[in-house]
Formats: structure tokens, C-alpha cells, sequence
């Protein structure tokens, strides 16, 4: 699974784009997320107020609930500010 | 059309390319969106991060729902990311329609739904160091109403 | 600023011409109305009559009035006359602001208002004949709706 | 008082403007309107029907019961379809 960071999720973790083999246990978005917080503490400083994570799933906005699996593209970013 | 682009863009070439090409167009409603200097921090630049693919798949939704919602000839979104400096132009929404409350509408909603559904961050750098602009309670007050 | 003038404009022009000179300006709204084939009538020309000098005081007024009623760092309105084609360029309006709601709400008011109070009337040469356009219905509401 | 016309106005009374001498029994836009009538049939055309009038005096668009004097700049025409 490729993990894609925009914005200041991207400065504090510190890349733009990861892979990772998913886990059994992670079926969601938030499943995942706290899969990467448990790394180390730039995921979890990234992560720590969710409510302004947005995430998108294969380019399309979803919701943190959303079911994922190993050949989707994930991305983390703040609320968009286009225009 | 959609356009997601570094380089700058020139209102008159553009509008034009779509009007000669359809002379029942009666009405044309354009914005233009520029990189404030601000009052306060003096900004120096602004830089615009965007999504690759995503963006212009998410552009092309925006446009096609604003095609769907309204009477329109034609439209057009082009989008700057990159460096850009106070004064830069940064977005063009252009709606051509036979008249001109169909074009005007639209022109609102395009640039409404772009400011929160459009996959663009902005660092903002100014005296006051590098700063992430954020989400506005308005931008998604005016997003809702359509 | 008001111009009334026989020549075409250009739009990119007219635009930098003002965003140049003030780096305040984040939102610009823009209509450019054009000349119509239509639809059945096949027209071959339009020529628009207007009242000089009153037609300068009354954009002037138009003019004023959207600046009292929204926050405005500019605005410009660019009314032909004299013998138009189809697909010309007839009028433009821009409006220039920090923000973008003050910019499109004051450009959709000053297209309104010039189609019923600018003094102006035009002569459509058409398979039809010579046919003095008339006042739309369509056209007082949305005056009077401001 | 100079008398400017435009539109199918001018095209129907024959002259873009013309000079008269108001007489004391004309006071406001509607006399000089019957006064008109009065003088021939292209006229009388011209404003048969009074509702799709519009006048302007000194370059304001003012109701037909508006006073006017011999100075005054008037103007008869359709109603405006700028833009």
C-alpha cells in the first residue's frame, strides 16, 4: 500500500510517500493511523488532533471509517484550501 | 477545460479561445484569484502544494457538477501551483453561457467549491515565518449553500 | 473608473492595468457581455445608440453605487457603441476586492443594473428586418432585486 | 428647450433633436408631450402609447409629471437595454 502526506502532515513525518504491507488487524483508515502512530512519535504528533486529518482513498475524499486494502493509494492532508 | 499548471495564464487568450469558437455565448463570468500582500505580515511568497492526478480529477468533478447545475456553453478552471508572489495570479474560473445569470452563478459556485474541495495547500511566507494557511469557517459556510 | 468608447477592450489588459497598481487585491470579478447570433434570427449586426454625456454620469452612478454597497478596492465598467458583430465584445465589468464574495456580489449588481439603467439601446439587424431590442421582464427583476 | 430623441423615438418623429420655445401652458413633461402630439401625426405615433416612455431632464430620468422650464435639456426615449 502506498501512503502519499500533504501539507504539514508530510513536514512532520518527514516524508512525502510511503509503502507499507498492511497488517492483518488494520481494515480502516483509523485502523491504519493508529497503526502508524504506535512507529514513533512524528506519527503521533502528525496524528494527534484527527479532526483535522482529511484523508483520501485511491484520489477520492473519504471518511477515517472507510475499509482499505493492500493496493489502494491512501492520502493524509489537511483541509484543502484551493481557489 | 480544466488546467493544472505552474506557469502563468493570460485572461484575454483564454476567454477568447473558448468564445470565437461559439458565437452564441452571450455571457461570460470570470474570477480571477491573486496572491495577497496582506495587511499585517508582509507576505514575501506563497507557495502551492498540490495532489497530482487527484487535483485534476477533483477540478473536473467541480467543473462537470457546475455544468449539470446550470445552462452553460462552456467552462473553464486553470490552476497555478509552484512559487507565486503578492500580485501573482493563482486561479481563473471562466463560465460562457447565452446569458448571463447562468454564467454568473456558476462563476460563484466554481470558486466557492474550489476553496475547500480542490486538493491545494498553501505556506504563506512572511516576516512571520512559514505559515500553512488554514480552512475557513466562511470557505465552508459558502461551500455549503450551493 | 467608466469608459465609453467605440473601440473593442482587452481584457487582460484592463485588468492588470488596476491589479498592478494594488497587491491588496485577492479576488477580482469579471462579465464581459457579447453580441449573440441567436438562435433563429441569423443576426448580421447590432448597433447600439447611446445618450453621450448621460451615459457617462449614469455608469458614474451605477458605478458609485456598488462601491457604497460593498467593500471595493476598484471597479471598472467598459460599455460599447456604434456597430457590433456577432461574437463582439459589448461590455465588461470588473470589480476588484480583497476578497472574493464583494467582488462577485458587486460585479453581478453592475451588470444588472446597466441593463435597465444605462442609456442604451440597440438596434438588432437580422433576417428579420431592423428590430429595436426591448426591455425584458427578466431584466427589471433582477435590477430591482439589489 | 432643446428636445433630444433616441431609439425607435427618433426614428418615428424624424429628428435626433430639436429646439422649442415652451409656452406658458406647458409646466411638466406631459404637456410638452401633448404639446408634441399636437403638432403631426409623427408624433402623435411616437407617443401613442405613453407607458413605453421614458424621459430624462437635464440627464436624469425623472416621471412624466416632473416640472420643467425653458433651460432644461429633455429627452424622450424606450426604456434603456444596456449591458
Amino acid at each position: 500500500m502506498q501512503i502519499k502526506y500533504f501539507s504539514w502532515v508530510k513536514e512532520q513525518i518527514g516524508v512525502d510517500a510511503e509503502n507499507i504491507t498492511l497488517k492483518d488487524n488494520i481494515e480502516t483508515i483509523i485502523d491504519l493511523i493508529n497503526h502508524l502512530k504506535s512507529k514513533n512519535e512524528k506519527y503521533n504528533r502528525a496524528f494527534k488532533d484527527i479532526s483535522i486529518i482529511r484523508c483520501a482513498v485511491n484520489m477520492e475524499v473519504t471518511n477515517l471509517d472507510e475499509k482499505i486494502n493492500d493496493n489502494d493509494e491512501i492520502a493524509f492532508f489537511p483541509p484543502m484550501t484551493g481557489g | 477545460m480544466i488546467k493544472v499548471q505552474k506557469q502563468d495564464f493570460d485572461v484575454t487568450t483564454e476567454i477568447k479561445n473558448i468564445t470565437s469558437l461559439n458565437k452564441n455565448i452571450g455571457g461570460t463570468g470570470v474570477f480571477i484569484g491573486n496572491v495577497r500582500e496582506g495587511n499585517n505580515s508582509n507576505l514575501q511568497s506563497m507557495t502551492l502544494e498540490h495532489y497530482p492526478i487527484m487535483t485534476e480529477k477533483q477540478l473536473e468533478k467541480i467543473n462537470n457538477e457546475a455544468k449539470t447545475r446550470w445552462n452553460l456553453i462552456d467552462s473553464l478552471i486553470i490552476h497555478r501551483y509552484g512559487k507565486l508572489y503578492p500580485g501573482d495570479q493563482i486561479v481563473l474560473v471562466a463560465t460562457f453561457s447565452e446569458h448571463r445569470t447562468n454564467a454568473l452563478k456558476a462563476c460563484e459556485f466554481l470558486i466557492d467549491w474550489l476553496k475547500t474541495k480542490a486538493p491545494f495547500w498553501k505556506l504563506e511566507e512572511s516576516d512571520k515565518g512559514n505559515i500553512w494557511v488554514e480552512e475557513k469557517t466562511s470557505d465552508i459556510d459558502a461551500a455549503n449553500k450551493w
